[in-house]
């Protein structure tokens, strides 16, 4: 009897289509096949590999919440061969899913605890993921603020979810974007996201942070962080370096001994402190 | 003045950052080597095979600043070329030569490189030529089988690219997907194709050091391949790449009057 | 406790017709052109008679450098996806060198530690390895420095060592007793193991103290020197019986297409660029690092044994002499 | 029963004399064989050599390349480029063994409707005699397992 094909994708159906930002996409995906959308599972911060059929396969978190069942949905960027090739796709069209891999945000462990999100650019969707997981789940969780920017206005993704966040009283949703990326009508903040979080200076008391952006912001916000008194071990954020298999196998997303496809993509800053910075 | 010696006073001045050379490798082979100070000259000499003007290229190299290269023929050639396209300077690169007294010269210019070279004329190893002569003599199909039997064992480690000092492409186009112009995998037509743009892109620019042919780890004769190629541009259009720092490349130009029998 | 025979020379050519006519492919070194390869054949007259190494390694045989892992028809809003099945042939593997026999270790060390890849099993479950202790090194070989030995029986089902009058017999294995069955009159019990044969070769470095001090070793300059003259080409890397880093490449047109597995090699400057240009291996120097690092760090602290069995395969096939062993005796000594 | 053999011919042609003479052709009603899909291209200067390359490899028994002729390009020198780049690609397929009897190069401008009917049917007559070219489309397969 021979074994499982590890490199078979499930194949999962366009649903959804929604336009966030300049080549920035999201699609809802819903298992073509009854019996794996049944038992298809997942926990927020594990990522998959994504077919484009025709092009390959690219490493995305799962930017929704696994607590949305029935579908699961991945915003991407345009930028090389394989997200082009997503791009070109249609609602009703088939692509490929393999996952979920690797590790979680452990949000079991933070009940009774404030979650602070900063995030920029099109890094907030796998932080959308644990955000939508702790709304769902809102009284198990203090305060929860938000603070997320981008170049400019138009840059910002999940729009529509900004709005909504803004709305509720239970989530303090601070928007920012880069100076000159403002509208007349931008009501939110103008300033780059680690300015944002000084003036915010959120209180480490009972605090998990979660960080995620381009390399520059989490260079300029984790120092921010620690001065503000938080500790490594409350900060988390997570990796994306290059994979092609995804299961440890390939060799080429290690940072240090770490793989990120099997040990990460979430680290907290005190084991990121242990690794070398190849990332 | 003889080479450690030089490359010692050359360090020492600050007249250049590193000596790139040849030094006694494992295995008896002879392989490159870089002496940054003037305490690690000691073991620099000229005899070697890997076309050294491949390292000038490179960033972790041109990082150092200006080096001195001991430079056999096919080294100088490469420089000239790689000047002729416009990828190093003048004063970038020291090249080192032995003159007929066994002196060690400093080749600080262009010109100076080029006279040199004047006086050894640029010739395929016969070995080479031997077999460049038997395949022109095969069939068509007996060719076919030659190469389709070599590039079998291609195994596209990319050693041939990546010894040779013309490609210095920061992103070759083996690496582009957008479109996935050759194949990636190792089969026999992303084989086929990798060699056959390799040789096409090395056509009027290869100075014939044959260095891809000694760093195939598998022993295929590509660089009869490229050779090939510019060999065919120098019977065609009378030039040969590496003979001097302003030469054209022979593909982005064109004389009204180029002879061909084939289009009708 | 291995079983322990005598094999006359002559006994050589029956075994291997017997193994044939077991309807068994013998992949086996012979000299071409001057080159010493694995090549299938079916008498012992065809295996080459002096040779150190193969260029290049064995573990093609269960890794190959491309193979299909699946394949797919695209038709209006439907895929109609095909899993790929490994041709897995019966193999015997012959002559290899210990080092090498001991590379399959490795390699499943990788391609199983979790999730488990059904192609490499395939191949692996058909495959008996019969390794040849050796009487002759060379200037690349250093196994004794990592653990293993001219005369090492690790990961060979059956391991033969030259005596004055023929082989001795290590069967170490199910795989390697079923050859034996083949032919078990060939096979004569021995009482002791003569290794008398066998070429000496003093270890060069102390491979547990330089794992050990490898971690505090990352920032330090001593790779970025050692790998100035490294050309970053993969030839290292697709030589080695156990480098199994791989790349997977989609082939399609408009109607069908197929995904294919590749050898790849962390010596690449796109091997972990990401899409956006950034690169967390920027220079040569962070990549040959990765090399090390894989081999003698990564790999014991995760699998529980090295990643590199000291053939000597990339110091041979380097086209600038990047000597392995070299390399990390200046580690060690660092 | 085996179908008879019809070869595939790929011709690459420049916008501007060649695509204009094959319309011309049409135009005219001269009637020629059907076996040539016509891939249009600004200029012969900007038929990479790959382009051939990839036509073999994805079935193509014949190639046809052409363009202006020389000291009429509509870039005023993209075919002299383009003449270059052949002589050198032409003589290295034939060294790797590759059979360029089966890429025909020429010159069709915009006024040689009739001259465009004469190629397809003389190298369609002439892949037909050679057969499919079957060496080449193998390789495709060859070395995956």
């Amino acid at each position: 009897m021979s074994e499982n094909n590890i490199y078979l994708p499930y194949l999962l159906r366009i649903a959804k289509i929604t336009e966030e930002a300049p080549s920035v996409r999201t699609f809802r995906l819903e298992f073509v096949d009854e019996e794996a959308a049944s038992s298809f599972d997942f926990k927020t911060g594990q990522f998959g590999l994504y077919s484009a059929f025709g092009e390959g396969e690219s490493t995305f978190c799962i930017a929704s919440s696994p607590t949305r069942k029935g579908y699961i949905e991945c915003t991407f960027r345009e930028v090389g061969r394989v997200t082009a090739g997503l791009a070109d796709k249609e609602v009703g069209d088939i692509v490929g899913f393999r996952g979920p891999y690797g590790n979680v945000f452990p949000i079991d462990q933070w009940r009774g605890k404030n979650l602070l999100f900063i995030t920029g650019g099109i890094a907030l969707p796998p932080l959308r993921s644990v955000i939508w997981n702790c709304l769902d789940l809102r009284e198990q969780f203090k305060d929860i603020t938000i603070v997320y920017g981008a170049r400019s206005v138009n840059d910002l993704v999940y729009k529509h979810e900004l709005k909504e966040w803004e709305e509720r009283p239970d989530v303090n949703l601070v928007c920012t974007v880069d100076p000159g990326g403002e509208t007349p009508d931008w009501t939110g903040k103008v300033g780059f996201v680690p300015l944002i979080v000084e003036q915010l200076a959120p209180s480490p008391e009972n605090t998990i942070a979660l960080v995620c952006g381009p390399p520059i912001l989490i260079k300029l916000t984790m120092p921010l962080l620690k001065q503000l008194g938080f500790t490594p071990e409350s900060i988390y954020t997570t990796l994306e370096n290059r994979m092609k298999c995804g299961v440890g196998k390939c060799g080429r997303c290690n940072t240090g001994k770490s793989y990120v496809c099997k040990d990460g993509p979430v680290y907290t800053l005190d084991q990121l402190n242990q690794l070398p910075a190849e990332y | 003045m003889e080479l450690r010696e030089k490359a010692k006073q050359l360090l020492e001045s600050g007249e250049v950052k590193a000596v790139i050379g040849y030094e006694p490798g494992t295995q008896g082979a002879r392989r490159p080597a870089f002496a940054s100070s003037a305490a690690r000259t000691g073991r620099l000499g000229f005899e070697g095979e890997q076309n050294l003007a491949s390292y000038v290229t490179r960033k972790e190299v041109k990082r150092l600043g200006r080096v001195a290269v001991a430079a056999r023929p096919p080294v100088l050639r490469a420089l000239l070329q790689l000047m002729a396209e416009r990828q190093i300077k003048e004063q970038e690169v020291l090249p080192l030569v032995l003159d007929a007294d066994g002196q060690v010269q400093e080749l600080a210019t262009a010109q100076a490189m080029e006279e040199h070279l004047a006086l050894s004329p640029q010739q395929i190893p016969a070995r080479d030529r031997e077999l460049m002569d038997r395949l022109g003599g095969m069939t068509r199909q007996e060719r076919w089988d030659f190469w389709q039997g070599e590039l079998s064992r291609c195994i596209k480690c990319y050693a041939c690219r990546n010894s040779c000092p013309m490609c210095y492409c920061e992103h070759c186009t083996m690496d582009c997907n957008r479109p996935q112009w050759v194949p990636v995998p190792s089969h026999a037509l992303g084989n086929l194709e990798y060699h056959m743009v390799r040789a096409m892109h090395l056509a009027g620019r290869c100075v014939e050091c044959g260095d891809c042919g000694r760093a195939c780890p598998v022993g295929i004769p590509i660089h009869l391949l490229t050779f090939n190629a510019e060999e065919s541009v120098h019977a065609q259009f009378g030039q040969r790449a590496g003979a001097s720092s302003k030469l054209d490349y022979a593909l982005s130009t064109f004389r009204p009057d180029d002879k061909e029998t084939f289009i009708r | 406790m291995a079983d322990m025979y005598q094999l006359a020379s002559a006994s050589l050519d029956p075994l291997f017709a017997a193994i044939t006519a077991s309807g068994r492919r013998i992949l086996a070194p012979t000299d071409q052109d001057g080159r010493t390869e694995l090549n299938p054949v079916t008498r012992f007259g065809q295996v080459a008679k002096d040779y150190v190494q193969t260029t290049l390694s064995a573990k093609e045989a269960v890794f190959p450098k491309v193979e299909q892992l699946l394949s797919y028809t695209l038709l209006p809003g439907k895929v109609d996806l095909v899993d790929a099945e490994p041709a897995a042939v019966p193999t015997v593997v012959f002559g290899i060198r210990p080092c090498e026999a001991s590379g399959f270790q490795a390699l499943d060390a990788v391609f199983n530690w979790d999730y488990r890849d059904k192609f490499f099993n395939a191949r692996m479950e058909q495959l008996t390895v019969i390794g040849m202790g050796c009487t002759r090194r060379d200037d690349a070989c250093f196994c004794t420095s990592v653990g293993g030995g001219p005369g090492s029986t690790r990961g060979s089902d059956i391991l033969l060592t030259p005596t004055a009058s023929g082989y001795l017999a290590e069967v170490q294995s199910d795989k390697g007793r079923a050859i034996v069955a083949l032919a078990a009159k060939l096979f004569t019990p021995a009482a002791a193991a003569d290794k008398s044969m066998l070429v000496a070769l003093p270890a060069a470095f102390d491979q547990p103290a330089l794992s050990a001090k490898l971690p505090a070793m990352f920032d330090s300059p001593l790779w970025a020197e050692q790998s100035l003259r490294c050309v970053g080409c993969g030839a290292c890397a697709f030589v080695c019986p156990t480098c199994v880093c791989f790349d997977i490449q989609e082939e399609a047109d408009t109607r069908q297409g197929r995904r294919l597995r590749t050898w790849d090699s962390c010596g690449y400057h796109m091997f972990t660029l990401h899409a956006s240009g950034h690169n967390p291996r920027e220079t040569q120097g962070a990549r040959w690092r990765q090399r090390i690092y894989h081999k003698f760090s990564t790999y014991p602290e995760r699998y529980g044994q090295l990643g590199c069995v000291g053939c000597g395969k990339c110091t041979r096939a380097c086209p600038v002499d990047m000597n392995l062993q070299e390399h990390l005796v200046e580690a060690s000594q660092a | 029963m085996t179908e008879p053999f019809e070869p595939k011919i790929t011709a690459f042609v420049c916008n501007w004399c060649t695509y204009a003479g094959a319309d011309l052709t049409g135009t005219s009603r001269i009637k020629y064989q059907s076996n040539v899909r016509v891939l249009r291209l600004p200029c012969t200067g900007r038929i990479d050599f790959m382009l051939l390359a990839k036509a073999f490899a994805r079935g193509a028994d014949g190639i046809i390349i052409s363009g202006c002729h020389p000291n009429d390009c509509h870039y005023t020198s993209g075919n002299y480029h383009a003449r270059r780049r052949w002589m050198i690609y032409r003589n290295l397929m034939d060294f790797m063994g590759i059979d360029t009897a089966r890429i025909t190069f020429s010159w069709v401008s915009a006024a040689e409707g009739a001259k465009w009917a004469e190629l397809v049917n003389e190298v369609t007559t002439g892949i037909r005699a050679m057969g499919p070219y079957t060496e080449y489309k193998q390789l495709a397969n060859a070395g995956v397992e």
